[in-house]
């Protein structure tokens, strides 16, 4: 079992109003020093297969459903074998 | 996960271990006296939790048998999932108002969402569509930031759960006030409406029928869930804190249309949600009821963590599943149902005639008990009563009347308060018209729903001015009573029947139980007045903040009969030049 | 005329469409489960709105595995009509058959209520009982009614009046240049966030809605006249 | 100014209906080899301070406000500085 994490980010170009709140949040509270934040998604995926085939099937995943490119990037990084 | 260690019977007893899990030495000892023999730890779980207070109204049912329970319209009075009421047509209303108030104080929105969850899964157990939510809040005051975040928390929790499983909400109310504070009240009542033929039960009978466990897996969560219901909870939870899941509104949707599929199926015998000690419950009253036993095989149970043990099983809180009997030899027939809605349903075990509830598990018999002693025999307390000493003193004061000297500064200035002042901000996170039959939406005196296809509606609210009930209990809860009915004929319908979430401070404190029966006594009066009995309800007793009780908080839902829906009025200004009357004193 | 109401698990207001189109407008409806691949049947596809899959992922996203998906892509392609709204309206962006994407409303929380609407474009199959530049008011409900779309798309829409809705009294949400409602390149798909089936009788939530499902039929038996 | 990257996932013994159900979705898509979808939050700061104080204060921040911990875990990363 491979264990993958996906890192999806909003693109530059799009507004996160969920990180401006936050941030405002952090602010109210005396973190002055917070100058942007910006919240994502992590997707952890358990999966089999040899180190190739999952590097080709995670992108396409993403491509077909995990990430709606209009707004989203991501990237990825495959993880230790988790052993079972 | 290798198995947890388990004390055995000898070592309960000696170590009195019973203790950690909220039984009294005297309930151990009935529990015993019952079984002829030392209980081992699973059905000392079996015990606690059913015998607790949030599962037997131990120390509520003397009160709560002062309510009138009876009218022309109750085709389903207390105990069962909901109560069901006559409203013409061969159609009934069937309601429920329940309390998440522990787990909203832990975690406010899933606790606030799976107490919307779970008052649902009571009524679309009883046979009937779920159409509309109501809830009442209360919290301490906003200028308090922990409060204030337990107040958003919880509103968005219930949004999201409604809102996803797409059940309006269309009315509610929210009080402030800091005898809550960091000990919120989330109450949630759900209203749905069904044909008289669909009309269910959660009953086991006729030996031989299969016991089925349908919706999803069972896993450690809230194990003890209803001991701690019953308990007081610490101010600073985060020390210990309790594994808690969120609910899943889609999951419960595809379970409610999947039950709603099969109530309509001759093979179903009776059905019932897993709420507070889920798989116990369940099983134990289901039996009872209907003077049956019922034997599980908890190896079948689907399980989403390893190594789960028979206590943790019978006791997990998980939410989004159902119990349900069918006549033998149908089962296939249901699994097929329930996989339509990609839904697991698996057969567990049996109906029997010998009136135990018996668990196997890995090839051993881990429990046998008797499902009435679970059920029926818990023990029946009562508490002592004594009219407290600041309502003496209330009493001997004289009136006074306020000298307003500016009204409108003072008008202002009671409109700023948050209890007062609009809820927009709260009611604006709910889908109101989902499902396309609010007729009127929050913000006028009662929520007005259409039945379907008809000229009729049905008209709710929630209210309580927990204020009025902690100066005077009796006329609170008399007061509690006529606003909700005011609130009803405001909107234009005839008040029917009532449901109720009482939430008080620890009945071991005399003068806290003496504000519940005074207040009791005033809701009965009242309903009897006017004609609105009682057909279902909640108990939440022990809500104290540091030893400190909160002001006694009767809850009053109350659905109303809208005979024709042109006769509905809502509360805003219509013309410009229309006369205003003030009516009464 | 035959309507098809297309069901993903977990779309709760499918009912709200049927009871608009079927009870309202006297018209033949039918539901059509996620599993199904034949659209072909009927004359317009509707998408309801509720929360497919619990609007989990992403609202829309997880509708994308659905058999019906296919068929509805070669249904839109056909050029008969095709209308989502609300979370319907995000299937149809997730499903490439509409523009953009959405982002979780400005405000964060779920958001219900009454927007007015400017009616931008009435030369479509859904507005031609609209007048030009109309306000409407239709109710909404969504968490997610932030509707993105870029800089280059924003143009492109616009020069081809594809813009058929905008918020005309305020854009709480955060939409990009206050779009309620957009048009495919074909013109025959729309998606709106507002909710017209549910503007469709006095006693619910008014009658702005019930234009668009007259402009709807107005456009089919003007084709079938035509064509006969 | 230093980035920082929030890493929340779901307490493992919290059940992901969202990571579920996500799950299914891929399997439906042929991707049967996905045996577990779990679906965290990537929450990227940018803020100014020296290291240890930077450290210091975003546990604070998470304990306080980001994190949820009745349901939720966190790790963070302290990357690089990034130009401005
Ligand atoms: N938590 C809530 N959920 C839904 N509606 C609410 C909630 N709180 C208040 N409302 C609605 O706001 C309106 C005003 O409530 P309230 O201040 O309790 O009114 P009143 O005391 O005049 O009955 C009512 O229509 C009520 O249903």
């Amino acid at each position: 079992m491979t264990k993958v994490n996906v890192y999806v980010t909003l693109r530059e170009s799009v507004v996160d109003p969920q990180g401006i709140a936050t941030k405002e949040a952090l602010k109210t509270m005396g973190y002055n020093e917070v100058e942007n934040v910006r919240i994502g998604k992590l997707i952890e995926l358990e999966l089999d297969g040899s180190a190739t085939e999952i590097d080709a099937r995670v992108k396409e995943m993403c491509d077909k459903l995990l990430i709606n490119k209009v707004i989203e990037d991501y990237r990825y990084e495959i993880g230790e074998v988790a052993g079972k | 996960m290798s198995a947890m260690y388990e004390p055995n019977a000898q070592q309960i007893k000696n170590e009195k271990l019973y203790r950690q899990m909220g039984m009294t030495d005297e309930e151990f000892e009935r529990a015993v006296g019952m079984l002829g023999r030392l209980p081992n730890y699973t059905e000392t779980g079996l015990f606690s939790a059913l015998w607790s207070e949030h599962c037997s109204y131990k120390s509520s049912k003397p009160v709560l048998r002062k309510f009138p329970t009876k009218g022309s319209r109750v085709l389903q009075g207390p105990g069962e999932g909901a109560g069901i009421v006559d409203i013409g047509d061969n159609q009934a209303a069937v309601f429920k108002m329940e309390s998440h108030n522990s787990p909203s104080a832990i975690d406010p929105f899933i606790g606030a969402a799976t107490g919307a969850g779970g008052v649902l899964r009571d009524v679309f157990s009883m046979g009937a569509r779920p159409v509309a939510l109501v809830n009442s809040l209360r919290f301490g005051d906003l200028s308090d930031a922990r409060d204030r975040y337990l107040f958003e928390e919880a509103v968005s929790g219930i949004a999201s759960y409604g809102n996803i499983i797409g059940i309006p909400t269309i009315a509610g109310e929210v009080q402030f006030d800091n005898c809550y504070s960091k000990r919120p009240l989330v109450n949630a009542m759900a209203v749905g409406l069904l044909n008289h033929e669909d009309i269910q039960k959660g009953i086991a009978s006729g030996v031989g029928n299969s016991v089925m466990y349908a919706g999803a897996k069972t896993g450690r969560d809230g194990i003890h869930g209803a001991t701690m219901s019953s308990a007081e909870v610490s101010v600073d939870v985060e020390a210990e804190l309790p594994v808690m899941q969120a609910g899943d509104p889609f999951l419960e949707k595809l379970v409610m249309e999947a039950c709603l599929e099969l109530v309509k199926s001759d093979a179903l015998i009776g059905i019932q949600d897993m709420g507070a000690a889920g798989l116990t419950s369940s099983a134990a009253e289901m039996a009872s009821k209907a003077g049956y036993g019922v034997e599980m095989n908890l190896d079948l149970v689907p399980q989403r963590e390893e190594g789960m043990t028979a206590y943790e099983m019978m006791l997990s809180e998980s939410q989004e599943r159902m119990l349900i009997v069918v006549k033998k030899g149908r089962e296939q027939e249901v699994i097929d149902l329930f996989t339509r809605y990609d839904i697991e349903a698996v057969s567990i075990g049996k109906v029997t005639d010998d009136k135990m509830l018996r668990l196997l598990h890995k090839g051993e018999l881990v429990a046998e008990v008797s499902a009435d002693a679970l059920a029926e025999d818990a023990p029946v307390y009562n508490k002592k009563s004594e009219e407290p000493a600041y309502f003496r003193e209330f009493q001997a004061m004289e009136m006074i009347e306020p000298v307003v000297e500016d009204l409108n500064e003072t008008l202002t200035a009671l409109l700023k308060r948050p209890t007062i002042a609009s809820k927009e901000w709260v009611y604006n996170q709910f889908d109101t018209h989902a499902r396309r039959n609010t007729v009127v939406a929050p913000g006028s005196s009662a929520g007005v729903i259409r039945v379907d296809g008809t000229n009729k509606g049905l008209a709710m609210t929630a209210d309580c001015n927990s204020r009025y009930v902690y100066l005077d209990p009796e006329t609170g809860g008399k007061i509690a009573i006529a606003e909700a009915a005011r609130n009803l004929v405001c909107s234009g319908a005839e008040p029917i029947a009532v449901t109720d979430c009482l939430n008080f401070g620890s009945a071991d404190k005399p003068e806290v139980f003496w504000q519940f029966e005074k207040s009791a006594d005033g809701i009965s009066d009242a309903c009897r007045k006017l004609n609105a009995p009682v057909i279902s309800g909640n108990v939440s007793l022990s809500n104290e903040v540091n030893g400190v009780p909160i002001y006694p908080t009767p809850t009053i839902g109350m659905v109303g009969l809208v005979h024709d829906l042109s006769q509905v009025t809502t509360t805003e200004f219509k013309n410009a030049g229309d006369a205003i009357y003030l009516i009464g004193e | 005329m035959k309507f098809a109401i297309l069901v993903f698990p977990g779309s709760g207001c499918d009912i709200d469409m049927y009871h608009a189109v079927k009870d309202v407008i006297g018209n033949e409806a039918e539901y059509v489960g996620h599993m199904e691949a034949d659209l072909e049947r009927f004359d317009a596809v509707l998408i309801p709105t509720g929360a497919s899959y619990g609007d989990y992922l992403r609202p829309g996203a997880l509708a994308q595995t659905s058999p019906a998906i296919d068929s509805l892509k070669a249904f839109a392609a056909s050029g008969k009509p095709v209308l989502g709204v609300g979370n319907g309206f995000q299937i149809l962006t997730e499903a490439g058959l509409l523009p953009g994407a959405f982002l979780r409303n400005k405000g964060l929380k779920f958001r219900s209520g009454k927007a007015v609407l400017t009616v931008q474009n009435i030369d479509t199959p859904f507005t031609a009982d609209y007048k030009n530049g109309q306000q409407i008011t239709l109710p909404f409900a969504h968490q997610y009614g932030n509707y993105f779309l870029d800089e280059g798309t924003v143009s492109e829409l616009k020069q081809s009046n594809r813009i058929v809705f905008t918020y005309a009294d305020s854009n709480v949400d955060g939409s990009t240049e206050a779009i309620a409602g957009v048009l495919n390149e074909q013109g025959n798909v729309l998606g709106m966030m507002p909710l017209p089936e549910r503007a469709v009788e006095e006693i619910i939530g008014g009658t702005d809605g019930l234009p668009l499902f007259n402009s709807i039929l107005k456009r089919w038996s003007e084709n079938n006249v035509s064509n006969v």
